[in-house]
């Protein structure tokens, strides 16, 4: 027990990073969307797990609502919506390309995790104080990011919140585009 | 004691099962997923090193992602309607209009 | 109260009413009875509102000065070097004055005004209720202008209502703007005027240089206070410009062709801006700025002669005519030249006489032309009329009353005006008036001639239509009838004025040795400059002599009256005159076709206008135009030239270039293959390959 | 200069290029409506901003004020110099109104290609508003190039039969002189810079600036010779533009050729442009060659005015003949500003407003007949007073507003010039007057071929009058002739401080300056007509 305990956050990580790994495999090799997707939200989900042991605990609630609710139901939603099932090929994979492919994802893999290594043994470390602090006080993760992204980082949240407007313009655009389209075609409209 | 490294280590798998998945899936939706893979991968990246570093801009640039992973979902998805209702299929490779 | 503090009120009533009759009755189409009645209602009110304030200003103010109103500041120039380096301001005021001068003119101009809108009312009661608001807005305007004329206290004022009296009596004459030759009577009538008025825009340039102000006031000081004749050029180059702004619009020779032209509008318009008022205005520029004539004997002889040559010559033109309006217009215009010729003497009082007296036979006589036309169905031949005296008697009456007055028959009005002037020009040439007695005397004779063909005329006019019998055919004779009493009231009001007018604003007392009996002698005298050396010589002529001039002139016009009546009243089929014709024909046709002065300046200077203008239209298009493209055939020529060793030379390397980079792109363009994951896959490895040289580089 | 105020300029200007950014992106063309709703909605809105500059602006203030300053390319000195004073706001008024009124105008008049239409009109404002509020030479510069675009457009797109000749041919002529008159500008900033030793040109060797409130300052250090070459390049730039007399052959083609709202433009503001360089640079900057170039440019625009009134009466197409009458007008703001005294610039700047206000009018009104019966020739009219009375009635108020009717604008303007003129010489006022005659001449014939007579031609019997629209697109231009007939004190007020400044500047060239202080107002100012002593009037003459 005493090792469960002195390990507990060992332990913990273990074993979320061992259903991240599956869940993005289950992702990578089932053949139904729908379950690709289920497969994708445990990841998400321990994502959001493992960012809660690095004292991220707002981005652990924004990844979880963000990804785990509005991006998932997204997905799942155009799956339901244009029928998948249907117009999917037989054919899951790209067979020709498999190997060339997993032989450059593997490389590239490589060569960044060595470029990451470097970087963690290059920087410093600090005690992570600074996380839940704000104006030298300390107080809750949220606060303290709340506090960072609405003094120092205004503008380029700002900046963001206009690229999210943008897309969500765009996507609206996207379906407008093709009903037009279908209109011209003779067709009915949505 | 979990180092960085090990969230290095991680996401780098994340990260290289998400470029695989984009390369090989036939599927938009898939590759769309696997894009959110990489996304996820960068995110990981980020905290563990906000951690080690004790600087909250890692955490900050991670809600950057994440806001622009949801604007390129809802774009990409857009793209797989658009798609579906121009050539009735989500198969990548036969998008190709573009084929010079 | 004083209300001559608010005497802009008086031209701003008539305006009001053309507004609304413009604005209001013309677009509605409101009915004529209102129309008429805003019409009559701003020109009463500025005949009511103009005596009472010139009356209140009579009893009131120092006469001797004129009293100023300034409304507000117009044109603020700035600063300019003027005559012997002084600087003066161009500084313009919309501002009006009241002085003896302004006060005659006010007074008849609001009360002839107002009768001849009356009578409109019934003359043109035959147009359709736009065209009738049309007329009234106009005539209601002119109104406004030419009270603005009569009051303004300075040149440009002056001239402003100078203008917009030419402007409504270009739209009046062109009232009938479908008959083409009334819309170019107007055009004629507007762009003579232009050019007197260009005259005048120098003289107004002069006067500025000169003097540094163009307050009539200031003007008048200042050649007052030039004791040593300093000024006396100024003064001529002054007097000369302003008077051909006169000649253009009082219509002297040599540019009155476009008053007997202007006689195409309808016929109440002839009597008030073509008889009564508009042309007048000259006469009274030339009084209002009498201070330069008085300096100047050049000026002074210029406008003696002209308007004694212009008094004869016109009146010789009216012998012949047949259209009974013509014979009017020509009236007038030789009536102007008596005015003229009494300003060119020095006589101005007798010329603003001659302008009152003369507005209210001539209105008379235009008015009963009008009338007679009316009743006639519009024919103004007079070889088809006659024996109207039946059919029309008030007409008829009114009518021989305002002729005989004209004719110069006494005591009635033309005759006391006509013979004061006719006794300041003999006086100066018995006073030798500036060393010119010799031609003062002739354009005594002249004047005296005039007379006698005046009466002649006139009576050849009264015969010719009221006598004898109707020569119109049944059909017309059926529909003579006396005009509604709009149109007869004012007819007997003039006639009455024509009759004891003369008397009684002029009573010419000197004839009976009592001194001041003339009411408008006395009161305009402050108006004048008296010139420096000669002075005011009282009676420089004897009474006896006084009174050999009167029987002279009453002898004459006598004679005239006499010798109509035995060729048009005594012998019906008017045997003499075509025996006359006859006899002398070229003579005849010259005075029928007004001496080929039209045809003249048609030939000459309208032809020579528009030659030009078209011969300058091809240079420009052929040269001037030329030139610039000439510039561009060359510049296209060399650049041709250019481009044959571009494209054998330059080219050549070029084309090398081009088809390398297209057979390039040729072969490339296999590369995309429309397959993102292939993109993908080489982006990958492209990323791969790159970090792998980072670490190598960096290793 | 006075930044009070500052941003309210740069939104009057940059205001119709927003506008028109925002059709291109946000308006969508098939709907005609949206299109001409967005065009009107934007120029009026510019037109009512514009109206405070009325109000706002101090004549005892500054001399330039709702001034913007900011650097905008430091290295070699350019900046970003906004500011007005009373001449360029009258004339930012003129255009605003002008501006606002073309689009109004053109609504049943443009139908194809509607949406390109009112944005280029829009960008054309912006570059006229930039090119009268512009402190700095190279921003001018920017702007009165960003102006030839739109307007090339305009008539190349939507003119008439022959509107690609009109249209390249106005481009090039224009393009021409701008050149040159970029020559003369980076003459100037050399000058005040380090100088060209390669060309010789020794400069002052202050800091590099285009700014044109400091190139005042050095105008009287600029040398003769120097003077007279760029006022040559000055000169052709600017005097193209207004058009003076040899120059002014495009104007008619542009003109006939233009849409109804282009010749608006076109004669409302862009020949402005020319004697808005004149009074704005080559006066000031250029004293000496001014003084000298005094008897050339008066011959000119004599001769500008007698010929331009003669070419017109020949002319046989209403707007052709409209467009040399623009040349004689144009020709009287020449001789005005040339008299170099206070009537005289007075009333050339004042002219201009007129020119603008009754041209314009014109060619609305000839724009009217136009697009019932489409034709310009005065021939195929005739009578049509009858059928048209509201349409007649205003277009003899603006004849005789350009006939220089007194109570009427036109009256003002030239009776102010030719006052100026006669005091520099009065044989000037004598020819110029003459064009008085000869405009009465030309334009009532006009108004008699086209509107008196019988109603001849089957064609014009059911001529419809006026509709509401085209009676307010007019309306605003009548009123503003009348009230510059009437009262154009308010008008004199607001030009009076940049007169004066003209006028001390100016004044450091003229013969007997030495005696004048340079502090002191222009009216001490030695008597410009002296210089030429046989020009002068002399009493007993």
């Amino acid at each position: 027990m005493d090792f469960l305990v002195a390990n507990f956050a060992e332990i913990l990580f273990y074993c979320f990073a061992a259903l991240t790994v599956a869940g993005a495999v289950g992702v990578l090799v089932l053949r139904s969307p729908v379950h690709a997707a289920l497969s994708l939200l445990l990841t998400f989900v321990m994502v959001g797990a493992l960012f809660l042991l690095r004292h991220a605990e707002l981005l652990a609630a924004v990844q979880v609502l963000v990804y785990g609710g509005g991006i998932m139901v997204l997905f799942l939603f155009v799956i339901m919506l244009v029928n998948v099932k249907g117009l999917a090929s037989s054919e899951v994979f790209l067979s020709e390309l498999a190997p060339l492919a997993v032989v450059g994802g593997v490389l590239l893999g490589i060569l960044v995790a060595f470029a990451l290594v470097f970087g963690v043994f290059a920087s410093g470390q600090g005690d992570g104080t600074a996380l839940r602090s704000a104006g030298g006080e300390v107080l809750g993760n949220t606060e303290a990011v709340g506090m960072v992204l609405y003094t120092t980082y205004l503008v380029p949240f700002e900046v963001v919140s206009v690229v999210l407007l943008v897309a969500m313009i765009g996507a609206i655009v996207f379906g407008r585009r093709s009903a037009a389209f279908e209109r011209r075609g003779g067709e009915e409209g949505p | 004691m979990i180092e960085a490294t090990h969230y290095v280590v991680l996401s780098i798998i994340l990260l290289c099962l998400g470029i695989i998945g984009v390369m090989v899936r036939r599927n938009f939706i898939t590759v769309l997923m696997s894009l959110e893979l990489m996304f996820n991968a960068v995110n990981l990246n980020l905290i563990a090193f906000s951690f080690r570093l004790s600087d909250l801009a890692g955490q900050v640039l991670a809600i950057f992602v994440i806001t622009v992973a949801a604007a390129e979902a809802a774009i990409g998805l857009g793209l797989i309607i658009a798609l579906v209702r121009l050539k009735n299929t989500v198969s990548l490779d036969e998008a190709d209009l573009m084929r010079g | 109260m004083k209300l001559y503090d608010l005497i802009w009120l008086v031209p701003l009533f008539p305006l009001a009413g053309a507004v609304f009759n413009g604005l209001v009755s013309n677009r509605r189409g409101l009915s004529k009875a209102v129309t008429h009645s805003a019409a009559l209602l701003g020109a009463g009110l500025a005949w009511l509102y103009g005596w009472a304030a010139m009356i209140q200003w009579f009893l009131t103010e120092d006469r001797t000065a004129p009293y100023v109103v300034r409304a507000f500041e117009w044109i603020s120039g700035g600063a300019v070097t003027i005559a012997g380096g002084r600087t003066a301001e161009v500084a313009i005021a919309a501002s009006f004055q009241v002085d003896p001068l302004s006060a005659v003119m006010v007074g008849f101009v609001t009360f002839v005004g107002f009768l001849i809108h009356l009578y409109s009312v019934g003359y043109m009661h035959g147009e359709s209720d736009r065209a009738y608001a049309r007329y009234f807005s106009f005539l209601n305007l002119f109104m406004f202008a030419m009270l603005t004329l009569v009051l303004g206290s300075n040149l440009p004022v002056l001239f402003v209502g100078w203008e917009g009296v030419g402007l409504c009596s270009y739209l009046l004459i062109g009232f009938y703007f479908e008959k083409d030759w009334c819309a170019a009577a107007g055009m004629k009538a507007f762009i003579v005027n232009r050019i007197g008025d260009f005259g005048f825009l120098l003289a107004i340039f002069f006067a500025f240089f000169y003097f540094g102000t163009l307050e009539f006031d200031g003007l008048f000081r200042a050649m007052a206070n030039d004791h040593h004749g300093d000024l006396a050029g100024a003064a001529t180059i002054i007097g000369l410009l302003l008077f051909v702004g006169a000649i253009g619009k009082s219509a002297q020779l040599p540019l009155y062709v476009w008053l007997p032209d202007a006689m195409a509008g309808p016929t109440p318009v002839s009597a008030l801006i073509h008889a009564a008022t508009m042309v007048t205005a000259g006469v009274y520029m030339v009084a209002r700025c009498n201070y330069f004539y008085q300096m100047s004997p050049a000026a002074m002889l210029t406008v003696a002669v002209i308007g004694g040559v212009t008094a004869v010559f016109s009146a010789t033109i009216g012998l012949v005519q047949n259209d009974i309006k013509k014979v009017l217009a020509y009236s007038t215009v030789s009536q102007l030249g008596y005015m003229f010729l009494a300003a060119g003497v020095g006589a101005y009082i007798a010329a603003i006489f001659h302008v009152v007296t003369h507005a209210f036979f001539k209105a008379c006589l235009f008015l009963g032309s009008g009338s007679v036309i009316h009743a006639c169905g519009g024919e103004q031949d007079m070889r088809k009329m006659g024996g109207l005296r039946k059919h029309m008697p008030t007409t008829y009456w009114t009518f021989l009353a305002a002729t005989i007055a004209i004719a110069g028959i006494p005591p009635l009005a033309g005759f006391v005006s006509k013979d004061a002037i006719l006794a300041k020009v003999f006086e100066a040439g018995y006073t030798n008036l500036n060393d010119h007695s010799g031609i003062y005397y002739l354009l005594w004779v002249l004047g005296l001639g005039g007379a006698a063909l005046t009466a002649f005329y006139m009576f050849r006019l009264v015969y010719m239509t009221f006598f004898g019998e109707f020569r119109g055919g049944v059909e017309s004779e059926h529909h003579l009838h006396e005009s509604p009493w709009t149109m007869t009231l004012p007819l007997q009001v003039l006639a009455v004025l024509s009759i004891v007018g003369g008397l009684l604003i002029g009573f010419p007392g000197q004839l009976f040795h009592l001194e001041g009996w003339s009411f408008i002698d006395r009161f305009l005298g402050p108006v004048v400059l008296q010139a420096h050396g000669d002075g005011h010589h009282g009676h420089a002529v004897g009474l006896g002599l006084e009174w050999i001039l009167v029987g002279l002139s009453v002898a004459v016009a006598v004679g005239g009256i006499l010798m109509a009546r035995r060729f048009y009243r005594l012998d019906p089929a008017w045997t003499w005159p075509q025996h006359l014709a006859a006899r002398f024909p070229l003579a005849y046709r010259m005075l029928l076709n007004k001496y080929w002065v039209d045809e003249l300046y048609d030939a000459t200077v309208v032809r020579g206008t528009v030659r030009l203008a078209d011969l300058l239209w091809e240079l420009d298009a052929r040269v001037v135009d030329g030139a610039v493209n000439g510039t561009r055939h060359a510049t296209v020529g060399s650049s041709w030239l250019s481009g044959i060793f571009d494209l054998q030379v330059v080219d050549g390397l070029v084309n090398l270039l081009g088809n390398g980079v297209r057979v390039t792109g040729r072969e490339s363009r296999r590369l995309q293959v429309g397959f993102a994951q292939g993109y993908v896959m080489v982006m990958v490895f492209g990323a791969a390959l790159l970090l792998g040289i980072f670490f190598v580089a960096t290793l | 200069m006075d930044t009070q105020y500052g941003w309210l300029l740069n939104l009057i200007c940059y205001l119709p290029l927003a506008g028109a950014l925002l059709m291109i992106f946000f308006v969508d063309k098939e709907s005609s409506r949206a299109v001409k709703l967005t065009a009107t909605v934007v120029a009026a809105a510019d037109f009512v901003l514009s109206l405070p500059l009325w109000f706002l602006y101090r004549t005892d203030g500054a001399e330039f004020q709702f001034a913007t300053e900011a650097q905008w390319i430091p290295s070699v000195g350019v900046q970003y110099l906004f500011g007005v004073d009373g001449f360029s706001i009258l004339l930012i008024l003129l255009t605003t109104l002008l501006g606002f009124i073309s689009v109004y105008s053109s609504f049943t008049a443009i139908t194809h290609r509607e949406k390109e239409y009112y944005i280029f009109l829009l960008l054309l404002q912006t570059g006229m508003i930039g090119v009268f509020c512009a402190l700095d030479f190279v921003l001018f510069y920017v702007f009165w190039e960003v102006m030839l675009v739109p307007m090339y457009f305009l008539i190349g797109v939507w003119g008439g039969p022959r509107k690609l000749y009109a249209a390249i041919k106005f481009f090039l002529y224009t393009l021409v002189g701008s050149v040159l008159m970029l020559v003369g500008i980076l003459a100037l900033y050399f000058f005040n810079a380090g100088g060209v030793a390669a060309i010789g040109l020794t400069g002052l060797g202050n800091e590099a600036t285009f700014s044109i409130p400091h190139l005042y300052t050095i105008a009287s250090q600029i040398p003769p010779e120097l003077q007279l070459w760029v006022f040559l390049a000055f000169f052709v730039g600017f005097a193209i533009k207004v058009p003076m007399f040899p120059f002014h052959t495009w104007l008619p083609d542009a003109h006939v050729e233009a849409p109804t709202a282009g010749s608006v433009i076109l004669a409302g503001v862009l020949l402005k442009m020319g004697t808005y360089g004149f009074v704005r640079f080559s006066l000031p900057l250029l004293p000496d060659a001014t003084v000298r170039a005094v008897p050339w440019i008066g011959a000119l625009s004599i001769i500008a005015i007698v010929y331009g009134a003669l070419v017109a009466m020949a002319q046989k197409d209403m707007k052709k003949l409209v467009a040399y009458s623009s040349v004689s007008h144009m020709g009287f703001v020449m001789l005005g500003m040339f008299a170099l005294n206070d009537p005289g610039l007075r009333g050339a700047i004042l002219q201009m407003l007129n020119h603008g206000v009754s041209t314009g009018a014109l060619f609305l009104l000839v724009g009217i007949v136009y697009e019932r019966r489409h034709n310009r020739l005065i021939a195929e009219y005739g009578g049509i007073a009858k059928v048209m009375p509201l349409y007649a009635t205003f277009f003899l108020i603006i004849t005789m507003s350009s006939i220089g009717l007194p109570t009427l604008n036109g009256f003002i303007g030239e009776f102010t010039i030719l006052i100026g003129a006669f005091h520099h010489s009065w044989v000037w006022a004598l020819f110029a007057a003459s064009g008085i005659v000869l405009g009465a001449g030309y334009m009532l014939w006009l108004y008699q071929r086209v509107f008196f007579g019988e109603l001849a031609n089957e064609k014009n019997k059911d001529l419809a009058d006026l509709n509401r629209r085209e009676q307010w697109t007019l309306i605003p231009l009548i009123v503003l002739a009348f009230w510059v007939g009437l009262y154009p004190k308010p008008f004199f007020d607001r030009m009076r401080p940049t007169v004066d400044n003209v006028m001390k500047r100016v004044a450091v060239a003229l013969p007997e300056a030495g005696i004048a202080a340079p502090g002191e107002a222009s009216s001490d100012a030695p008597d410009v007509a002296d210089h030429g002593d046989e020009a002068h009037p002399e009493p007993g003459e």
